[in-house]
């Protein structure tokens, strides 16, 4: 199959959602004629013209609210964040506006529209150009949140978050852009709510999500060498989350690490861990349920404290080896 | 054909007699709603808060009847009256106050949150100012499918001063949208007064830092309200763009029901009720104490029904908790 | 002791941090003459006057921001969001600046400010003044939170975090300002990151926050009678988080509940149940740890959908008594 | 003492030799600073982004001199000149660009967070207009304190569109406090166009819409943004509270590293910089090629020991990652 990067796939998905349906069009900061912060939207300006590919000012909440209104009244807008910290200054729209109306209005609107978000860390922007904020959209009713790791998995889902009659956030990472991997040129959709086994193993389930993936299918590799096989489990959406493939893995494993790139501390490892507790894979499991993820500190400028700060494929193999080998 | 032809006549050169009639009819019933209301809080009948509108009905009765069907509403927290002159049902909002399963939101929204996305009116509003954003949006959806629509947004003088209000004006400046932005300067943000919190004449003045048109009027003019808003309609669909309206006004009750109001005096209070909106339209239209009275029987009455209506109504079963949430 | 209601514990702690430090001053809307929307601020006008009473314009983000300048150049400010709903306006402010200031400048800066937040259900107000989004502040490195369940711990919380020289978020309760409760007269302070057994028992460890404490006491004196006794605890800080109580209680009862009112999916409680599980408390658990917490729904307007999206006391012995007995 | 009195002569009115003299030589060093920092970015030696002002030094040049110790800075992503113009030592912000230990802010901070607290220069920002609403906190503080300091708040065009800018000017006016708000309108938001992102003339215009005094400026005369800088911090002093001042000047190079430059001419940057300001300022303190020469030798030999210093110092040692986060 043709192997095109994450970023591309992105932009085909996209450009066939605007092709397919006109009511699809996109709006953000520079995603005209600059083609978008990490050019994810590059030439998109040229096929569709303004009134489908819309530069604003820079005026998140803004943006938010265009996709809100927008959205209740017919069309399918997909808003973007330049980078995914922004949207601290949409909180309001998707938060209280967007992921809310449907509700306060007796389930009598719909609201499809996507945002989607450059994030991660990894390129030396620091604390304000690298956060992981997604757990704070799991814990808001309304919202879907989904994660792609894979140029397969981000056109897929993109064209499903498309598509959905819900507000989506959509989750992409800076460090991915450049990943290249097989993407069919026809349109096809990845359903939203459906968790991925990546990879097949006996001796430790990881459930990573974004960038953890391909780290810890590396990390894999490395054990698989030491007779350790890990079983990775890519949820792909955080929100609403698939949550038997998960247990099914806990129970045949009998333990699990949570991998991700944000803040431990209140972060979505959390409910993953309380999710397996609760399940009946807790009387499965020969080991704690762990977490990996970013230290409780902003995003370093330097390189080195900025690499250290947020999961490496070295620290998962290392965590996966001490799980799987009981020495906690 | 003579008699005809003065049926139609136009109230203050705006608004058809019968049409004029029915907006004062409904801004007895906006007032009489809101009156029982409060009683019927103080009484424990409802739960929650709500924000009651009397003494600005006249924004409403000039606003909603100079817009067309197919328009969009974009309301706030002070909205009963928007909402009644935008078609709304009463018994079905006396429902939806009540929590009723057969209220406009099934009950989920309340007075803060009350829609009717079927007549395009998107509904109230809990945050101030929210719904100033998302009227971008909506103008863009009209401006994309070439509807030639407009959009009513309203908020009051408290919203001009959140970041939203300046996003939301200068996005629709840009792009030329359909949006007519009511602000409803009632000279308090709760307990903050216009003086304290704007260091400017008017709201209206805040058009020129967008490049869009602004005007203030006499928000207890029904005709001044209903000319401006006709007027900023017909720019729109024109392809000219958005304007800002401010349209002064005065809130004779507490915020909430929770405010004591120290923050202004009584005398202030009764200086406004002297210009109230209501006797006032009522004069324009030639309408004597004895058809006054009239009405306001016919609003208790439709009132009390209502609240027949929707105290007999069923609650929503707690099994549908969840729905509703997804689509 | 003499009584007083939460709402005074909490006026009384401002007023004497006012007195005591003329650098601290209160700043929000309609906290003047109004005396704040649930009347926390009333007569602080009066005694400090309009320079160190302020009354904002409708700006969230204004609010915030005032905070952090001011608090970074020497004063230690109080904010108010009058309902906690209203910070989704005020989230960069908050996390990207005030949060990570100190740490982006080298560790050369201070930011002593407080949020006060009025959250919670219970009041009819609907979904958009009803949340309870402490979770996502303590996803942010450089927060503390802070959420006190009585009128003793509102004040002597509130007294440490106007001393405290990090940026605080300090969750208040609607149902609980008229709670009644021993308070001292005079000033004292109860340090942040300390938990608190507010009840002893050996059955079951129940963890709860806020307005789910009274509610677990409660419903402890019901099972007291079947001869159940649960051990509360109250974190009343919940970043950072005072680990060791929780751990050794655990040990001893062998079985937890959190109990808090935010929606459950992606909330505290995970973090909870996560940390428990990573913990030496693993091999003494006897029951996996439960969550019990809001529904995943936007609150809603209605009464009794209201009451019935968050915990009540009923529910707590529901819950507790099935762990006790282990009829899961 | 005639001589004397030559050396203290005012340029342009504003600003003494000796100073003015200084001031070029910063101007140039900091376009020094900036290409030497596109090459070094080229060379893969640095690692995030920067944001270069080459082509508007003068605003650094005129903002910064014309306050007083004491006074505050809030500067933006684009700010090495204002950096430097603050008192800024050249060797520590080199480090700080460099990651170091010994960096300006550990290392943590790079230069979108770059900052000196002890110097009352709150940073750097990586988020558009997010030092607005700060800069309230700074002034109220100020006025609290009574201390007669102001504060210096630097944005861009594109930051004026965010809500903060207007929550914060709004309070600012309503307040009188002493915030000086200085808008390097560099024609371009990234690849946004001033003309697309407003509908009005002058962003200087908006400051009608807080009650506060407005004006626009040459932002490539040092001379005319000293003047306009130096006379509202005189006025803040005074009690007579903010002002909005644009500075209109032109960014030559791209955006960030990764512009293309598409959004505009060749033509359009070539026109701008026939107004550069450096040698504009040269001429207006009549120093001739040489001299000139001599300031640019000077400026590299002080860059290219900088680079010396910074690539010598050590970096954060990895065990101290989790300092500096709490009080
Ligand atoms: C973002 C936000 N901040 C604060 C509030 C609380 N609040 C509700 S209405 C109101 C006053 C609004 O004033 P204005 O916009 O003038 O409208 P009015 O109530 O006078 O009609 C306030 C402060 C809110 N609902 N939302
Ligand atoms: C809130 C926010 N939105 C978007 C960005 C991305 N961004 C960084 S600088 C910039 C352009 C800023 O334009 P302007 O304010 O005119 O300043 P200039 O870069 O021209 O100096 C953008 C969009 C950001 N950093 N923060
Ligand atoms: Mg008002
Ligand atoms: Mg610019």
């Amino acid at each position: 199959m043709r192997e095109i990067s994450y970023m591309e796939a992105l932009r085909e998905g996209l450009r066939q959602s605007m092709e397919k349906d006109d009511r699809v069009f996109l709006i953000g900061e520079d995603i005209g004629i600059y083609g978008g912060a990490f050019g994810v939207s590059a030439g998109l300006l040229d096929q569709f013209g303004p009134e489908r590919i819309i530069d604003t000012p820079i005026s998140e909440a803004g943006i938010a609210g265009a996709c809100v209104g927008a959205s209740v009244t017919g069309m399918r807008p997909v808003g973007e964040m330049q980078f995914s910290d922004f949207v601290v200054l949409a909180m309001e729209q998707i938060v209280m506006q967007g992921a809310k109306m449907r509700f306060m209005f007796g389930g009598k609107a719909e609201l499809p529209f996507v945002i989607r978000l450059a994030g991660g860390s990894g390129t030396g922007a620091a604390a304000q150009h690298s956060e992981s904020l997604e757990n704070w959209f799991v814990h808001v009713p309304g919202l879907k949140v989904v994660m792609p790791s894979s140029p397969y998995d981000a056109k897929g889902l993109l064209l499903s978050a498309i598509e959905e009659n819900n507000p989506v956030m959509f989750f992409e990472h800076k460090l991915l852009y450049k990943m290249k991997g097989d993407v069919p040129e026809e349109m096809y959709t990845i359903p939203i709510g459906k968790s991925k086994i990546v990879r097949e193993g006996k001796d430790l389930t990881v459930i990573a999500t974004s960038i953890m993936v391909p780290r810890s299918l590396e990390a894999a590799k490395i054990l698989s060498k030491e007779g350790i096989e890990l079983e990775v489990i890519d949820p792909r959406t955080l929100k609403p989350l698939d949550e038997e493939p998960i247990i099914k893995s806990v129970i045949k494993t009998g333990k699990a690490l949570v991998v991700h790139e944000a803040v431990k501390t209140g972060g979505f490892g959390g409910e993953i861990s309380a999710m397996i507790m609760e399940s009946e894979a807790f009387d499965f499991l020969d080991a704690p349920v762990r977490r990996l993820a970013g230290l409780d500190v902003p995003i370093p400028y330097n390189r080195n404290l900025e690499y250290h700060a947020v999961p490496q494929v070295e620290n998962i193999v290392e965590e996966a080896r001490k799980i799987v080998q009981n020495i906690y | 054909m003579a008699e005809g032809k003065k049926e139609q006549q136009l109230i203050g050169g705006e608004i058809e007699r019968s049409k004029a009639e029915d907006l004062l009819y409904k801004m007895v019933l906006t007032r009489t709603f809101e009156e029982n209301a409060l009683e019927m809080f103080a009484l424990g009948k409802v739960h929650g808060t709500m924000h009651v509108s009397i003494g600005q009905e006249a924004i409403a009765a000039g606003a909603g009847p100079a817009l067309k069907e197919g328009d969009y509403l974009l309301n706030t927290h002070r909205g009963h009256g928007h909402f009644l002159m935008w078609g709304g049902d009463l018994n079905l909002m006396m429902s939806e106050f009540l929590g009723k399963e057969n209220g406009y939101c099934r009950g989920r929204g309340g007075s803060m949150h009350i829609a009717d996305v079927e007549s395009n009116n998107l509904g109230a509003q809990g945050i101030v100012a929210g719904n100033l954003p998302i009227s971008v949006g909506v103008g863009l959806s009209i401006k994309i499918r070439k509807t030639k629509q407009v959009v009513l947004t309203l908020f009051g003088d408290g919203a001009a001063n959140e970041g939203a209000f300046h996003e939301s004006l200068n996005m629709a400046s840009i792009w030329n949208l359909p949006v007519i932005y009511l602000c409803e300067n009632n000279q308090y943000a709760m307990s903050m007064a216009f003086e304290r919190a704007f260091r400017i004449e008017q709201i209206s003045d805040r058009a020129s830092a967008y490049g869009i048109k602004g005007l203030t009027v006499d928000g207890n003019d029904v005709i001044a309200v209903h000319q401006a808003v006709r007027e900023a309609a017909d720019r729109a669909r024109e392809g000219q763009g958005s304007t800002l309206i401010e349209a002064i006004t005065y809130r004779y009750q507490g915020h909430s029901k929770s405010d004591r109001q120290l923050y202004r005096t009584r005398d202030e209070v009764k200086k406004w009720m002297k210009k109230d909106p209501i006797p006032r339209f009522a004069k324009l239209l030639d309408i004597d104490e004895e058809g006054f009275n009239k009405i306001e029987e016919k609003a208790k009455v439709d009132i009390k029904n209502a609240v027949d209506f929707a105290e007999n109504s069923p609650e929503p079963e707690l099994s549908t908790i969840m729905e509703g949430i997804y689509a």
